[in-house]
């Protein structure tokens, strides 16, 4: 027993940080932003090359031939930095043998995954090459339906969001409970990105505490702006152990509730850590050019992602 | 203690009943929630000249001013009546009738008070407040925006944040800093801006709800007449704050009142969603209507305490962290109701989630509008249970 | 419109509370702690001539022809010096036309009443001279049984309980609506016994708070002790603006859903301001000598009481 | 990172239970839960003999000092195993194995050691603690029961308080005050007192929960031999500090275990009685169920921590937090389930109420036995997001 990241997996989480904090960083979270009809395809390229979509396939398929432990770290990592698209649906798609569609691994291909539900928000609709849509136990692949409109106002900049008047017909893909597997995946790989959310606006409103003054002293030497830090970082790391531990008990196939635990207690620490970050900031906290609410209004949608946090709770009772 | 009104309150809330039954259906369509600010200003100021007609505007100015003069539980009758009728808020003249125009009827001369407050009254002018700035939030006092005397007008620099209504503003109640070398509290001053002036740069702020509610405002060696001084040089954080000892415990009615408005049609969207089979969502959105409730018992008591003792005391801050804390949970209920169709605020499932997302994200907002629930604590702890200062 | 206590109303708080903290203090209540099957004769014929059990009861019937604004105040105080015994439910028989019952208004007559539930757990039983019976609509007058043991630990140590087999016979009482009225009587009252229960709580903590000293300064000058005892303090001046709105409205006969809400706020609100002063006290709070427990016990008493809080709960959602 | 566990510890493991499962079923029953302290004695260190004999004993001592230098994932299994196969709960050894005797084993003489140590292993003797006081609290540091060199002993008098085991004790792990005019951390001495030296008064303490788990002990003119000293006059501080430098995240496996089976035993009693059906005890059933296995896994990232740098670091503070937390939850759930039942310790209604309304009761103590969460809440804003310190 070792739930201590090992010195590859430390490695593996420095450089994503790096190329990531460079890649996608205020000014390139704006930019995409602006054109929200639109997925980066360099970035994806880019992501594809630093093997984020290949983590999980088979080296002699073309991927990396890393495990859920790895693919908790990288998508921490992009959660820290609000990485824009479907990152997790494509990395999940990639795992889906015989799927028939080229270019995942690599970064050419995005791929969009959706819950059949009401009403039918599809997120990154006109950036998508390919639709997998969840509906009961089924799984199809469909073509991005065309010719439809983006919702003028979706809550989180970054996640562009089109209404389906009907689920889209395609494909069946087949494969050995594939909707749970693809649940189960969107749950730990959400709760992972919600764990860099919020750890990322931990940083950011603990810097401003170090920083900011008011009635002459650091504001983060008043006990009632240190105690809402200091719970963030309590709930962070809670939650983080157990995105872990969920990642490797997929590993070793011994998740049991696991997942449901990490997704249930990310999701919480992720709402206090986001909103403590933007408490902290004061008036500056409620200003749209502060990437606080980013991050908090991708946790409201992660949240509500394929087997979202309700489910999760569900699934922990059913277990009692 | 009674909760039913008197006569006399009854007859005020007949006559303002009728008023509001034969003006409201002749008031202009609301322009819609976009960033015409001319629109609004003309709808919100003509709103007002209707009041100053009917003898309802400064509902809670002295009559020697020309306000109403209306007792505390009057203004709340006023307030429960127009919240519930639907009419207009009180919008871009909250500055002029809630903040400036108190503050210029208790503290300017004659003169001063002659030329500014009819003008407030009738809607024909639109006040701002320049008094928060970056470095100044809820530490106001450390406010460093500089005027310095050159003849008869003072020259001013610097920079003021979260200003509501700048763009269509005739006035903005201004605090500077006259005296750098006094103690923060002691070097302030209160005078009057006429917005017109050169070297105002006005540039709209953004909030996370994606709305300009906000301005920053840059003050570039703005000449202010030294005649529009209102009190004493360097005494002008005590007129700054001379407002809040006449606060009513109404600051916060109409928010209130919107949110069991808010809390009913939750219930109608959670009935929509099927959540409402759910008892957790019942059961919260019970516990929270009680305390909407128990808040508005406060507010009639904080109003009462004012018409006694002339002011609701601490009583503004009870209500603040109460309500803040209601506001938050009902934001999270929201959210957990509409599901995913809270993922936009566009609201193309018909789930009014647009509302309900709005005011979620509004929710973040509440400790900057009402100082911060830190410094409200630190209020409650030291004014009403006697707890030592930090220093 | 006049929320705020008249004159007389401030006398009778302060007369009450003047008796009640020189009759009922720590010793007293310690007292009656160790006498758990008794009900203090002497306290209950003293609470009678203060007007406590004729509150509500006409001026031409022996009463003091006071109303529900004067008894919520009168109760919040009794639950200030967490005074012992059932003396709701004898102010409540109090109010009943044609009971048949004599003494209760001068204090010789102790009357208890209980909800028929599962487990019938009676309150006071060896002390009672009568028992009322709320169940369903229904009320009876019941004989106490005799020949019962009290449990041996109950929670609180100023409520002696009996554990009941079965609901005990009596005499069907009658009056307009009664059953109802006894619970809205009830739950107004047990709220207001409970703002008293936070308050005398929070004047503990704030007074420890004051005097203690650690790291060398006056543990109430640390914004996490000053700001958990300012949010007792919201949380009771509202619960009892609600509290005094809901008597005034039962005055008034325009009750509507008032009293729930007072009876949800005010439990609230007491376990806030009674768990705070057992924080702000550390260690101490501990202690089984520091009557910090005895407030928070009896708030889970009455929290259980006829009408409990859950009860409340549902009522408002009824009315949603 | 890995769940599974190594060869190594899957045959540590292996052996712990075939052994528990021989041993147990001969351990006498346990004392009932009232206050006949010689019984729990015999019980407690009847089970430490065995672990003795087992080679069990001081499972995370260096083998050095005589114990079995496990590695914290073997200490962990250990905790895991006795718990999950019910077998004693260290009781009144704990002082003896978890504090003073690694206490000794890092700071003592070679002859205080061969003194001291076998017994704590061999349960021959009982230890307690005397270190907070009625005036230092959670500034332990404050501390004011002095010693006076008086030739070859110190003299002590003053009085200690939250000592458990004082009556059963034959030796206390003492803190004075040996230098009253230097820094309160510089002034302490760390020393053995012996239970049955002249002076000590012992008087129980009731907790809220009825129970007496706690003494005051009052030392009136106490003489302690200058030879119990451990470590130099005035370094008691250090000394009594170094423990915590080997805490491997495993302080509260047994309670956290306990509170995985009081969940379950709740899902049980609310089966029983109908609050089941409620969602909104499901829902929040789960929640906590979900955080106690996120705690769960905490404790082994702090165990592995403690594996690969020597200690758990921060990390037992941020378990602490996030427990207390939970099992308020936990005790508030509990008593909304029990209803009625709850209100007494007692169990007429066979819902085993007893458990629930003593475990509600107990979280109330959680912020003592753990420094209390403000402090705990310090440790983590300024240790681990490096905020500055209040003052």
């Amino acid at each position: 027993m070792d739930l201590e990241p090992t010195d590859d997996q430390n490695t593996l989480r420095d450089e994503l940080r790096r190329f990531v904090s460079a890649r996608v960083d205020h000014d390139a979270r704006w930019a995409a932003a602006a054109q929200p009809g639109a997925v980066d395809r360099d970035l994806w390229r880019e992501l594809g090359s630093m093997g984020v979509f290949g983590l999980l396939v088979a080296e002699d398929a073309g991927g990396v031939g890393l495990g859920w432990a790895e693919a908790a770290i990288v998508f921490e990592e992009l959660g820290r930095a609000a990485v824009p698209g479907p990152t997790i649906a494509t990395a999940l798609a990639a795992t889906i043998d015989g799927l028939g569609l080229d270019g995942i691994v690599d970064g050419t291909a995005v791929v969009g995954l959706v819950e059949a539900a009401d009403p039918l928000f599809v997120e990154h609709l006109d950036g998508l090459d390919a639709l997998l849509v969840l509906d009961g136990g089924s799984v199809t692949l469909a073509d991005p339906p065309t010719g439809t409109t983006p919702v003028e106002h979706p809550l989180d900049p970054l996640t562009p969001l089109t209404m389906l008047g009907a689920i889209p017909t395609g494909r069946a893909v087949e494969g050995d409970d594939l909707a749970h597997q693809l649940r189960a995946g969107s749950a730990l790989l959400g709760a992972a990105f919600q764990v860099g959310l919020g750890a990322a606006a931990l940083e950011l409103g603990t810097d401003y505490a170090k920083d900011r003054e008011q009635f002459g002293r650091v504001i983060g030497s008043f006990q009632a702006v240190k105690h809402i830090l200091a719970d963030a970082a309590v709930g962070l790391e809670v939650a983080r152990a157990a995105v872990h531990a969920a990642a490797v008990a997929r590993d070793e196939r011994a998740e049991g509730h696991r997942i449901a635990t990490a997704r249930i207690v990310a999701s919480r620490a992720a709402h206090t850590a986001t909103e403590a970050c933007i408490q902290v900031h004061g008036g500056m906290g409620y200003t749209w050019e502060l990437d606080a609410h980013l991050f908090l209004k991708r946790v409201l949608v992660l949240d509500q992602g394929p087997a979202p946090v309700h489910a999760a709770v569900g699934a922990v009772a059913a277990s009692l | 203690m009674k909760l039913a009104l008197t006569d006399q309150e009854v007859a005020f809330r007949d006559e303002l009943r009728a008023w509001l039954a034969e003006t409201l259906p002749t008031v202009p369509p609301e322009p819609p929630h976009d960033d015409d600010w001319q629109a609004k200003r003309a709808y919100d100021t003509g709103w007002q000249r209707r009041l100053y007609e009917a003898g309802y505007a400064g509902i809670a100015w002295p009559k020697e001013y020309g306000g109403r003069g209306a007792s505390p539980t009057e203004e709340l009758i006023f307030l429960e009546e127009t919240e519930k009728a639907g009419a207009p808020y009180v919008g871009c003249n909250f500055v002029g009738t809630l903040h400036a125009g108190p503050t210029i009827g208790a503290e300017a001369t004659p003169e001063q008070k002659a030329k500014y407050l009819p003008g407030v009254l009738k809607g024909d002018n639109v006040w701002c407040q320049g008094f928060s700035e970056p470095g100044a939030g809820s530490d106001l006092a450390s406010l460093r925006t500089k005027a310095v005397l050159d003849g008869d007008h003072y020259v001013v620099t610097g920079q003021k944040i979260w200003t509501s209504h700048a763009q269509i503003a005739d006035y903005c109640e201004l605090l500077v800093r006259t005296d750098p070398d006094a103690p923060k509290h002691r070097g302030i001053t209160w005078m009057v801006m006429p917005m017109d002036t050169p070297g105002i740069d006005i540039r709209p702020m953004k909030t996370l709800a994606g709305t300009s509610d906000f301005s920053e405002m840059f003050l570039d060696e703005v000449r202010i007449p030294v005649e529009n001084r209102v009190g004493d040089e360097n005494d002008g954080w005590r007129v700054a704050m001379v407002t809040f000892s006449f606060e009513r415990g109404t600051a916060f009615v109409s928010e209130l009142l919107g949110s069991f408005r808010l809390v009913a049609d939750l219930a109608e969207v959670a009935r929509k969603t099927g959540a409402w089979d759910d008892d957790h969502v019942r059961r919260e959105l019970a516990i929270i209507a009680a305390e909407l409730e128990a808040q508005w018992a406060l507010t009639k008591r904080n109003v009462s305490r004012a018409a006694r003792f002339g002011t609701a005391g601490v009583g503004g801050s009870v209500f603040k962290l109460a309500y803040h804390d209601t506001k938050v949970r009902l934001g999270d209920l929201s959210m957990e109701v509409l599901g995913r169709a809270g993922l936009a605020l566009d609201d193309p499932a018909g789930l009014s989630a647009v509302d309900h997302v709005e005011r979620r994200l509004y929710t973040l907002s509440l400790s900057i509008a009402a100082g911060t629930a830190q410094i409200q604590k630190n209020i409650v702890g030291e004014r009403m249970l006697g707890l030592p200062r930090e220093r």
